[in-house]
């Protein structure tokens, strides 16, 4: 029992064997994209499935992103249930057109009488020097326009029952993986999203956030490879006497809005860690609903930590200066502590 | 081609350009003395498609309930040949509650999953959809085909090239359509498009191409018999160009100054459904009688479907925020 | 003089006329897009330029926005001056790729030495019953991706000072303009929007706010269409005695923090009025400039009247229902008042 | 061809080679005794293109300074036969301040505005921007041209079929090259593409399409210059497809577990570079004093070139904030 639920995993395995799991339990269920048979997906997301379920399950596609994307969703609407896999986020802008206009209004435009339950699972994330094109994480431009759900994982645990739960999802569930948590080997891995993974099925609800560590003095709210981060400041702040709390969205849309405000509600204090752009996307949401629903609780502005509107750069010095740091989100928690 | 499916067709067509015509008219209501897209029963953009009939039917005739169709932005010929709830089409135009989509879609958003039936007002959008539906008909094992229509201009987008690539790469069940009215908007063809036909990119593609002339319903109907049949047997994807004519302009409004002198005379007398009208008569398949009866029929129905869409209730305002997703929706705001 | 001062025009034909102007000064401009040569555009942004200039400068295009939007970013950065139109900005996604990851990157990407001084003007908004795939604003989520200036004017005047000031700009620039506020006749639009034009040319700088009614208890801050909208409710406002001050941002990027936070500190209460939708966008980034930087003047929670994150629905009282009106502003005046 | 033509093309086709061994060295400093791609001088992606020699200097050869080049995720071949600063480049592929962007773009954003060189690490890309730089030479009236290389992946992106189409109807200076190294990524043209030559689909574009077989740089410089030529006379655009190898993986780090047995040894033995060397040297173009030269020559070309870069600081983590926008910058935050 002890070696049972010791058991393990790298994200990319969690992924990978969520996707397993929902194949062999429903035959409805298969995988497309760029590389994702013989390789096993350039991140590992399909690792072992092509040998197990054949290219019929497992289907190799052209760079035709708009054609394969929108053929998913054609093919959700009549009953399949297809996992496709977008290589980088960054290549969205190829496909944009199906991804919102159809895939996420379609269900709305027909007045409810179309569905789409699909998963669109694509990588994101900086930190081993790919550039302006291969480095973003965009989830706060998915977020924006109504109809997808937005689900970003942290870590093994929490991939594999988001992957199942979103597959299950009778909506689109747009499915990011930072590949610097995957565990991949050949790139820098964070060692804290290897977890134990129960064997068996299970499901996490999507819309639930998790506090992955408690706090009483200041909240920080954040999704992704920044979690880990935050808790790395969090750590330091402890030494200091600082008592952070890190809630992990996990989901952006359904967002936990609930959750957010009974941390505000007890630490009076917000600082909001996002590998995203910083103006227009998900640190001003969460600011704003601070501003809105919390205001009274607030004891000292409000701090973001974000990629500062520059594109993401190539040269190293350069990347790990926009990419926020475990220093400046210190900064920030000592700045809304100090206030 | 037998003379009862001739005759079906006619009626079709018919049924078609009573609609459309009648559509025009009431898209006038309440937008006089000057128009207003915003305006009266129904608002927004139309696009009509008289003229246009002997695409929608031609093919629409060897298609089955079950089988799936994409339409674009002018849609109306194209679902009422797939059997499209007409009286629930209507509602939705008129933006009522017992619309298709409860008024949420409209025009253009026209879904009808009864016979696989869905449309786009995006250029090009719906060929993926349609390449789905068929890959989902193949897993299935199923015969059933996947038929999606576009206009010529649509040819150009990148889901065009991307979408037959894939359909033939993967022998998909599915036909493409392209309805070749001569113009994109104010863009004419060869403006837009570095070939004539577009039934020449078939190649490209390594499935067969053919263009049919004339807005000519029976050639119409033999090509697209042997594309259907071809994809329900499992051989694989067709591309089929066909000229026809758009009689109203773009959208109601148009005033379409861009057309040359005349233009516009040519293709009225050209007009596809007095031309059909005559060789049914003259192959004797029908007789003035009948096609009195006939035009009775069609105009009944389509002032019933008016009349169910008049009669429905306007929506809610409070409903605009259910439907964005599935289940409870409670996750709209 | 009193006739010369007087001219008023429609913001459509204050958009052709600072495109002719450009045009005639500088034999690098020349626009391209789809109905933009003999129609006029389909939105009358380039009425008469066919006529006068010709095909060579006035390019009717296929419906293959990829290809030229990403040709006018290649002219530009070979020595010309694109005006290029996106017929609808909800078409944005069978172009985004060349948009945001080349036209607005490549400056960042090249260090410096290539530019793409473009403008890509666009039409934007609700209120004629076009539904989800044609009455979105958007322009939330071109701010969010760096790059890229974004400009959405408010009337005839701003359209062409800022028009002509786009096209000189050295960068992309995404000119958004309200379907709503042009004046086509056939569509309705907001009388608001006609106001004095001068027939010469002149230049509004990028990143200059607009204060387009003076008050001290409220700031709305908004923009486009919503500038009226918000101005009427100041207007009722005015009557019940509380005096709103309305904020025209006129542009995203630049934003013009200052002013927004200066007229907070006079007022002490912030209203956001966005036509696009609710969450993850422009609403939620003026909310977080209040919470950074402005919290200690905050006398009431910040309000946010927007799209409540549902697709544009197509029927007339369900998309009146959804698009931020007068009441829904009041009633966010009056709530922000009363606290 | 002349003899020096000949040579030279010879001496280019080495120093890319020459260069990508070195990279592709270089690329495992730091990175060992397990292979990280973030560590090491040369971090990210990597994408060598020893074996496509040919492509780059067959066509390069026609092409002058103020012609335009767009390039794909694997580009120096033709950066270099672009005449691309190779110091600057080598500087900017290790992130240094004396790169081409002072260390903002790296190894798949290559921007040499001296030579009109670009690149792209999105598949696809580059077919307009090259359109829109033949625009720019045509409206001014000059004889430049514009060359978009991409790989036989990119062939099926929407942009290819948009972007040819808009070349043949406007027949702007732009010529096409399909670099067919077989394989995107993991997967074989055949699993990606319905025609087995993507030169059968200049038909659909009414422009002239041709297929080079078997990486030959003289029968690619013989097409290259057609087209090319064509395309300076105003004749228009053409589309070039090249059978060429790929002898490094996609990426370095590419395991290649999905290449036949064998295969790769094929490529290896088949080598265009001592092919040429030997065509030179029957051709009497050639001796092996004068190549001893050139190997010395382009050896250290590579070494000052790296040496350059070695040297060259790292940017300081504030130049982050700057060339978002022209001018002042200062709107970058
Ligand atoms: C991607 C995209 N670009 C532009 C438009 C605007 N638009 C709507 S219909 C149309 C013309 C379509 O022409 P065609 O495909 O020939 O169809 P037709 O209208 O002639 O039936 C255009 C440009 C759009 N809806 N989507
Ligand atoms: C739009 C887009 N989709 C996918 C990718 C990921 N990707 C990078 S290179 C590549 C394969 C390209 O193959 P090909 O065009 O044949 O060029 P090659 O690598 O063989 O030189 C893929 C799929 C990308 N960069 N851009
Ligand atoms: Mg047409
Ligand atoms: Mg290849």
């Amino acid at each position: 029992m002890a070696t049972e639920t010791s058991r393990k995993l790298t994200m990319a395995r969690a992924i990978s064997e969520a996707i397993d799991l929902e194949m062999a339990a429903d035959s409805r269920v298969f995988v497309m994209g760029e590389d994702v048979g013989p390789y096993g997906g350039i991140f590992g997301s399909t690792t072992g499935l092509f040998t197990k379920y054949g290219p019929n399950r497992v289907i190799d596609t052209p760079i035709s992103e708009s054609a394969f994307i929108g053929a998913a969703a054609g093919a959700a609407a009549e009953g399949l249930r297809p996992i496709v896999e977008l290589m980088f986020v960054d290549f969205f802008g190829v496909a944009m057109d199906q991804i919102y206009n159809h895939l996420a209004k379609n269900h709305y435009m027909s007045g409810g009488s179309v569905s789409h339950p699909l998963v669109l699972m694509t990588a994101m994330g900086a930190g081993y020097n790919d550039a302006a094109q291969h480095s973003q994480t965009l989830y706060g431009l998915f977020a924006h326009v109504p109809g997808l759900k937005v689900v970003v994982p942290s870590n093994a645990y929490d991939a594999k029952g988001l992957m199942i739960q979103s597959i299950r999802d009778p909506n689109p569930v747009m499915y990011f993986f930072h590949k610097g948590l995957l565990g991949l080997g050949w790139m820098p891995s964070d060692d804290r999203a290897v977890v134990t993974v129960p064997e068996e099925s299970y499901t996490i609800p999507l819309g639930r956030a998790n506090i992955v560590r408690d706090g009483t003095d200041v909240t920080i709210v954040t999704i992704g490879a920044m979690v880990h981060r935050a808790v790395e400041a969090a750590e330091i702040a402890a030494v200091k006497g600082i008592s952070v709390e890190v809630v992990d969205l996990r989901t952006l849309v359904p967002l936990d809005t609930g959750t957010i405000l009974s941390s505000l509600k007890k630490t009076h204090r917000l600082v909001i860690v996002d590998e995203d752009y910083l103006s227009f996307g998900m640190s001003g949401e969460i600011a704003a609903i601070a501003a809105e629903q919390a205001l009274e609780y607030l004891e000292a502005p409000v701090r973001r930590v974000a990629v500062p509107n520059v594109p993401i750069p190539y040269s190293r010095p350069l990347e790990q200066a926009v990419i926020p740091s475990t220093p400046r989100i210190l900064d920030a928690v000592t700045y809304v502590t100090e206030f | 081609m037998d003379s009862k499916q001739a005759v079906f067709m006619y009626e079709q067509m018919l049924l078609i350009r009573r609609y459309e015509d009648q559509m025009a008219q009431i898209y006038t209501e309440g937008k006089s003395p000057l128009f207003s897209i915003a305006a009266g029963p129904v608002p927004g953009e139309m696009h009509l498609a008289a003229g246009q009939e002997p695409v929608a039917v031609g093919i629409g005739i060897h298609l089955r309930n079950d089988d799936a169709v994409t339409a674009p932005h002018r849609p109306h010929h194209i679902a009422i040949a797939k059997g499209v709830d007409l009286n629930r089409m209507t509602a939705e135009i008129f933006g009522r509650v017992d619309g298709l989509s409860h008024g949420k879609g409209g025009h253009m958003h026209l879904f009808d999953p009864q016979v696989h039936f869905s449309c786009s007002g995006i250029v090009g959008a719906g060929f993926p959809p349609a390449l789905g539906a068929a890959l989902a008909m193949k897993r299935q094992g199923s015969d059933r085909v996947a038929v999606a229509f576009a206009g010529e201009g649509a040819a150009n987008q990148g889901t065009f090239h991307e979408s037959l690539n894939l359909a033939s790469l993967w022998k998909l069940p599915v036909v493409f359509i392209i309805e070749d009215n001569h113009y994109a908007i104010s863009v004419p063809k060869s403006e837009s498009t570095a070939v004539s036909r577009n039934s020449e990119r078939a190649a490209a593609y390594n499935i067969p191409g053919v263009y049919i002339r004339d807005n000519d319903v029976v050639a119409i109907y033999e090509a697209g018999k042997e594309a259907i049949d071809r994809a329900r047997r499992g051989d694989g994807p067709s591309l089929i160009e066909i000229e026809t004519t758009r009689l109203y302009g773009h959208f109601q409004g148009d005033a379409e100054a861009y057309l040359a002198q005349g233009e516009k005379d040519e293709w009225r007398h050209h007009d596809p459904i007095p031309r059909f009208r005559d060789l049914l008569l003259a192959n004797g398949w029908l007789d003035s009688a009948t096609d009195q009866d006939i035009q009775t029929r069609v105009n009944a129905r389509v002032d019933e479907a008016v009349g169910f869409a008049r009669k429905s209730p306007e929506p809610m305002p409070e409903d605009a925020l259910t439907d964005v997703f599935a289940e409870t929706g409670k996750e709209a705001i």
